[in-house]
C-alpha cells in the first residue's frame, strides 16, 4: 500500500490496530487487565485473545494493584506488558504499585532495571458517569519523576503514540481519552509509525494568541478556534499529546510571537499542568515579554452526575471561545 | 481468633416453620417493588430518561430483601455499584431514587450521584459505591464506630463475588474479627463480574473459606429463596447484634441482565440463562404464597407498577437543578464558586 | 496562667499536646493507626494509650486501605478520627479510600454526609531515607477537590493548625513536617487556640522581593533571607501555611509591592504547587505588574539515599539564597 | 482449585538424612556471614558511617539461608525492608553491599537505594522494598514472566508476619494460585511488626489456613532449624519448578533486635527475648556440625569477621558517588539534568 494513503477509523480502533501491530511485531509485548479477553470494556482488544492466545491476553481478577504489581514484576524479567487499567479512578487502588514502584525502580536500584511497562488509563468525563469515573489527575503524573506522560486526542496520535509507548524502556502512563473512543478520523494505512514523545502538533495558527491543551478536550478547543477566527481573532493552537516531555520550546516560541498565552485544560484548573505551562513561559520570556497568560479548566469540584450540573462546570466550547476572546482583548 | 460456628449451610426452613404469612407477604412486596423499580428504570434508561450507567439486580431481590428484614433503621447498610435492591430493602423511598437515577432536583444526592451513588443517609443507607470492594472498608469503619459510641445499631456490607479478589475484603474481615466488630458481610455471588466468570478469576475453596481463614465465621444460602435468606440473615443479624463480632453470609444468586443496562451478555449460554431465571426469588415466594392461601400477590404486583410508573412519571416532569447547585457541598472551607 | 506566657515545645510535643486537647475536649475523637497504642512511629502519640483506653487510641494491623476507610466509615457515624498514617509514602497504599471515598463523599451524596476526619502524614526527606519515604506530593491534593491542605512548619503552627483540623467538619488532609519533628520553638501556655485556615504568616518583610514557601524548608529560607538581608536584599517571607485554601490575597499584596515573585518548596519544581502561586500571581496582577516569578523546587527526581547525592538535588540555604538574589537583581 | 497438599509442618530431616557434612557447612557458612554482615554494619550504623534507616535480621539467618540454598542464579526473590541475608543468601557479594549502605561508588545502586533498596540482579534478587508487601505482586508477576518466556526459573517472595494484613498478600495469592505460577512464598514469621506484636493484630487461625483459602498449599517449619528450611524449601521449590503451582513455606523465627538499628524493642518481655535468642539457628548448626565431627566452624567465623571488617572499611575508603550521578537512570526520554 503506498505510504501517502490513509484509513478511516475511530480512535478506539486506531488504538487496537497499534496495540495489535506491536503484539505481532514482539512476542514480549502481552497485556492484562479486567475482561481484556472478550476485548476490554472498550472493545480496544476485540479479536486479541483469538490471535495470541490467554497467555498474552491475560483476563484478571478484580486486583488492581496486582494487574499494576505483576505488570512491573513480569517487566523485570524481560516481558513488555501493556497494563490496562479500564478506567483511570481504579488507578487509585493501585498507586503503591505504580508511584512506589514503577515510577521509581530504575533509579531507586541505579538502574539495574528499566520497568518497560505502559499503564493505559483511559480517562476523563465520559456520558454523565459522576465523581468516581469520570476524573482526570493527568498533572499528578507530570510531578512525578519516573514516567512519561501520553495524552492523545486524535485518531493518528493514539496510535502512533501507543507504538512509542509499548516501544519505550521506560514506564509510560498512557491516558485514553475515553470521551473520544468514537471519534472518527484518519491514520496513514499500513505499518504504524511511532510517534515521538514532546512533540506538540499545531492545530491552527495564527499571531492572536497561543491556545494550548489536550485530551479530550482538544475538539471543543479547534472547533472554538474556528469560531473565533470567524470573529477575526486568529489562534495558534498547540495540541501538547504529551505531557512529560512536553514541547516547551514549541508554546513558548508560539507565545514569543502572540505575547498572549490560553491553556485549556478538562481536569481542575487548580492545580493543572496549565499552572506549570503557564509557570515556564512566564520564567523563559519573563513577564514584560507576555501581554496576559490565563487558564482554562474546571472549577475545583468533583464531577456531578446531572446533565445540566455536569455542563455547569465542563468546559464548553462556549466557555473557551469567551476565554479566547478575553485573552485576545486583555491588556 | 476462634472462628466459631465453622462455616456452614443453612437449610431454607420451610415456609410454615417461623415465617408467618404477614411477613412472607412484605418479603414478597419488597422483592415486587425492587423489580418493578428496576424494570421501570431499564426502560427509562432505553428511552434516554435516565442518562449515565445503570447496573440493575433484576433475579437477586432475594438477598437485599432477606437480609434488610432483619435490620432496623438505626442499622447502617453499604453497597456496591448495584444498589437499587439495597436502597430499597433498607427502607429508601422509590420516587426519589427515580429522581435522583434521572438527575432531578430533589433526588437523594441532588442530581450528584446517579444510580452509582445512590444513598439515603436518613435510613442508614451509606451509599452505593462506584469502586468495586469499596463498601468494605467503610463498614467495618461505621461498625467501629458504633461499637465506640455504644450503639445498639450494626452494620451490614453488601458486595459481589467479584469483589473478594481485591485487597481490601483481606483487610476488612481480618480488621473487623480483630476487634470483634458489629458487622455482617454480604457476599451477593451471581457468578459473574462484568464480563467475565468469577469461578475463571478466583482461586482456592471459595468465600467462607477466606473469610474463616481471617477469623470471620460464614453461612451459604440459596440467594433466590427469600425465605431462607431471610433465616440466615436473622441468625447472624443476632449473633452479630449480641456481640459475637462479624459475620458472612454467602448468597447464592443470578443475575438476568448483563453489567450495565447496554450489555447484553451475549457470552453467556442461553441455557445457563434459562436455568438461572428459572430460580426467580420472586415466583418461588409466589407460589408460596399461594400454596398458603393468600390471594393478594397479584394486587402487590399492580400496585408495584403503579408506584414504579408514577415515580418514573414524575421524575421525567420534575426540573432539573439549578445550575448553581454544582457548586455546594464541596467544603465549607476553601469551597469555590464559580471556575 | 496568662495568655500571654508562652512554653518551650518541639514540633513534635506541640502537635502531642493539640492532639491531647482535643480528645480530652471531644469523647468522639479518636486516633487509629499503626502503632500508635505504642505512642506512634514519632512519639506522636505518647501517653494517650494510657489515658484513653484502646477504644480511642487504635493500634491497627498494617492495612492502609483500612486504616482509611474505617477512619471514612468511622466518621460517618459520627465519631471523628484522626487517621494516622506514619510517613506520607504509605498514604499510597490508600488512594481509593482518600481519593475516591473520603475527597468525594459529601458532594457525591448531595451533602447527606460530611466525613469528619483528619489524615496526618508526616512527609518529606528525612535523614537519608531515599526514595520510598522521602516524597512531598502535597500538590496533588490542592488539585483535589474537597480536600483542605495543611502543611505548617513551626510549633504553634503545628499546634494550631492540627486542632483546627480535628474541629473541620470536613476532611482535612495534615503534612507533618517529619524533618522537623525536632525543632524547638514556643507556643503560648495553656488552651491551645485554633489557627484559621488559610492565612499566610509573615516571617520577615523587606520591598526587594517576595519569597513563598511552607512546610520543612521554611526553616531554611528564613536563613536564607536572613543571609540575603545582610547583602541588602530585604524579601517578604510569607509561610503559607495552608495550600488549601492558600492566601492568595496577601502574597498578591505582596508582589504588588516587590514585583518579584521567588517560590520555594522541597517538593519537584515540575508540576508542584509553586506553578498555581505563579499562574494566580500573573492572572492577578497581570504580567505587566510583575517584574519576575520564578521557583525553586527540586528537579524532576525520586530521591535518592546517598548524603552527596541527597544533598546535590535537594533545596539548601545556599540555593535560596542564590535564587532570592537573581530574582532580586534580574529584569 | 484443589490446594493439595494440605498445609502440614514437616519435621526437621535428622542432620543425618540427606544432608552431608558439605552441605551443612555450607548453610553454616551462610548464616555465619549474614550474622556478621548485619553486626558489622549495626557497628557501622552507630559510629555513623551508615546513615539512613537499617533493618537488620539477626536470629532469622535460617530462613534466608535454607531457601535460598535450594534456588539457581536464574531464580529470582523479591525482599522486603530487612533484605541483607536474602541479598547475601542469593549470591550477592558483601563488598558491593556494604558500598551501597555505605552510600558510596560502587555500591549495588550507586548508593541511591542504601539498606531499603539493596538490590543484584545480576543474581535474581530483584530488591529489597521499602512498602511493606510491595514486592508481592512483583515477585507473582515475575514468575508470570518466567512462566511466559518458558524459562526454568522461579520467584521465590520473602515477606514478613505483619504483612500478611495487607491487601497485596490475597491478591498476589489467588493471582498466582489461578494462573498457576512459579512462585514460592516465604513468610518469615518473628512474631513482631515494628512495635507491635502481630499476634494483637492478626485475626483467624493463621498465614496457611489464608494461603489456603486462596488456593496456595503452604508448610509451616521451624525456621531456626535451617536443617528443617533447607529440606522444607526443597520439597516446595521441586513442586513449584515442576509447575504444580504456587506454595508457601511458613518459617516461624525470631529477631534478636528492634524493628531498625535504633529501636531498643523496650517493650518486650526479657524472658522472651533470652527465650528466642536461645533458638539461634547458627548456634543449633554449630552443635550439629561439632557433633558430626566438623572442625572448621570457628575458621569460618574467623573467615567471616574477616570478609566483613574489610568490606567496611573498604566503603569507608571508597569515593562517595559523583554527585552529578543523581541526575542519572530517571528515564531516557524527559530526563532533566539540573534543577
Ligand atoms: C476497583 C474497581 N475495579 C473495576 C471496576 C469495574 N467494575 C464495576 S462492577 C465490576 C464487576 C463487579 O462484579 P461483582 O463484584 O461480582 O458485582 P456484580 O456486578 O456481579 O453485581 C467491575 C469489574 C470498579 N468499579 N472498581
Ligand atoms: C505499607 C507500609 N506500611 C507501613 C510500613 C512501616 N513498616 C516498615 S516495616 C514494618 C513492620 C513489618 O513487619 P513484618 O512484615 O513482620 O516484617 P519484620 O519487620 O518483622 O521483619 C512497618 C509497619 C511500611 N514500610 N509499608
Ligand atoms: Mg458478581
Ligand atoms: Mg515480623
Amino acid at each position: 500500500m503506498p505510504k501517502s494513503s490513509t484509513i478511516e477509523v475511530t480512535l478506539n480502533e486506531a488504538g487496537r490496530l497499534a496495540a495489535l501491530q506491536e503484539m505481532r511485531r514482539d512476542p514480549r509485548v502481552w497485556v492484562l487487565g479486567e475482561d481484556v479477553a472478550r476485548g476490554g470494556l472498550w472493545g480496544q482488544y476485540r479479536g486479541f485473545l483469538e490471535e495470541f492466545g490467554p497467555e498474552r491476553v491475560v483476563s484478571t481478577p478484580i486486583s488492581e494493584s496486582t494487574i499494576m504489581g505483576a505488570g512491573l514484576g513480569a517487566a523485570l524479567v524481560g516481558t513488555r506488558p501493556i497494563i490496562e487499567m479500564r478506567i483511570f479512578d481504579f488507578v487509585m487502588c493501585a498507586m503503591d504499585e505504580l508511584v512506589n514502584q514503577i515510577a521509581k525502580i530504575r533509579y531507586m536500584f541505579g538502574g539495574q532495571a528499566r520497568p518497560a511497562v505502559v499503564v493505559r488509563m483511559p480517562h476523563g468525563m465520559w456520558r454523565n458517569s459522576a465523581a468516581q469515573h469520570s476524573q482526570m489527575l493527568e498533572s499528578w503524573f507530570v510531578h512525578l519523576p519516573g514516567v512519561i506522560v501520553v495524552a492523545p486526542s486524535s485518531c493518528e496520535d493514539e496510535a502512533g503514540l501507543l507504538v512509542s509507548a509499548i516501544r519505550s524502556d521506560d514506564p509510560v502512563l498512557f491516558f485514553d481519552p475515553k470521551d473520544l473512543w468514537p471519534l472518527s478520523g484518519t491514520m496513514p494505512a499500513g505499518e504504524i509509525a511511532p510517534i515521538p514523545f514532546g512533540k506538540a502538533r499545531q492545530l491552527q495558527s495564527g499571531k492572536d494568541l497561543t491556545i494550548v491543551t489536550w485530551s479530550a478536550i482538544v475538539p471543543k478547543v479547534s472547533e472554538a478556534a474556528t469560531l473565533l477566527a470567524k470573529q477575526g481573532v486568529h489562534a495558534d493552537v498547540l495540541d501538547l499529546r504529551t505531557l512529560w516531555p512536553w514541547d516547551e520550546a514549541a508554546v513558548v516560541a508560539s507565545v514569543k510571537k502572540t505575547k498572549r498565552l490560553l491553556v485549556v485544560h478538562e481536569s481542575v484548573e487548580v492545580g493543572g499542568f496549565g499552572a506549570e505551562i503557564v509557570a515556564r513561559v512566564i520564567d523563559q520570556l519573563g513577564p514584560s515579554n507576555v501581554k496576559v497568560a490565563k487558564r482554562l479548566g474546571a472549577p475545583r469540584l468533583p464531577i456531578p452526575f446531572s446533565p445540566p450540573l455536569e455542563n455547569q462546570i465542563r468546559v464548553t466550547t462556549d466557555k473557551i471561545v469567551a476565554a479566547g476572546l478575553a485573552v485576545a482583548k486583555a491588556g | 481468633m476462634p472462628s466459631k460456628p465453622a462455616a456452614k449451610t443453612v437449610a431454607p426452613k420451610s415456609a410454615s416453620t417461623g415465617h408467618n404469612l404477614a411477613r412472607l407477604t412484605d418479603l414478597y412486596r419488597m422483592m415486587v417493588r425492587i423489580r418493578a423499580f428496576e424494570e421501570t428504570a431499564l426502560e427509562a434508561h432505553k428511552t434516554g430518561e435516565i442518562p449515565g450507567p445503570l447496573h440493575v439486580s433484576i433475579g437477586q431481590e432475594g438477598v437485599a430483601t432477606g437480609v434488610c428484614a432483619n435490620l432496623s433503621r438505626e442499622d447502617r447498610i453499604t453497597s456496591n455499584h448495584r444498589g437499587h435492591g439495597h436502597a430499597l430493602a433498607k427502607g429508601a423511598e422509590s420516587g426519589r431514587m427515580f429522581l435522583e437515577l434521572f438527575g432531578r432536583e430533589g433526588g437523594y444526592c441532588g442530581g450528584k450521584g446517579g444510580s452509582l451513588h445512590i444513598a439515603d443517609f436518613s435510613v442508614g443507607m451509606l451509599g452505593a459505591n462506584g469502586v468495586v470492594s469499596g463498601g468494605i472498608p467503610i463498614a467495618v469503619g461505621a461498625a467501629q464506630g458504633l461499637k465506640m459510641l455504644k450503639s445498639k445499631a450494626i452494620a451490614v456490607c453488601f458486595f459481589g463475588d467479584g469483589a473478594i479478589n481485591r485487597g481490601p475484603f483481606l483487610e476488612g474481615l481480618n480488621w473487623a474479627a480483630l476487634y470483634k466488630l458489629p458487622v455482617l458481610f454480604v457476599c451477593e455471588d451471581n457468578g459473574v463480574a462484568a464480563f467475565t466468570a468469577t469461578a475463571t478469576v478466583t482461586a482456592g475453596p471459595g468465600v467462607l473459606a477466606r473469610a474463616e481463614s481471617l477469623g470471620v465465621a460464614g453461612m451459604s444460602v440459596d440467594g433466590n429463596n427469600v425465605i431462607a435468606v431471610d433465616a440466615a440473615a436473622a441468625q447472624l443479624v443476632a449473633e452479630v447484634r449480641a456481640g459475637a463480632g462479624p459475620r458472612l453470609l454467602h448468597a447464592k444468586t443470578y443475575r438476568w441482565t448483563g453489567h450495565t443496562s447496554t450489555d447484553v451478555a451475549a457470552w453467556r449460554d442461553p441455557k445457563d440463562v434459562a436455568a438461572g431465571k428459572a430460580t426467580c426469588p420472586i415466583a418461588r415466594l409466589k407460589a408460596t404464597l399461594v400454596e398458603r392461601g393468600a390471594t393478594d400477590a397479584d394486587a402487590i404486583v399492580a400496585q408495584a407498577a403503579t408506584e414504579m410508573a408514577q415515580g418514573r412519571a414524575a421524575a421525567k416532569a420534575a426540573p432539573w437543578p439549578q445550575p448553581s447547585t454544582a457548586f455546594d457541598d464541596v467544603q465549607d472551607v476553601g469551597a469555590v464558586r464559580f471556575g
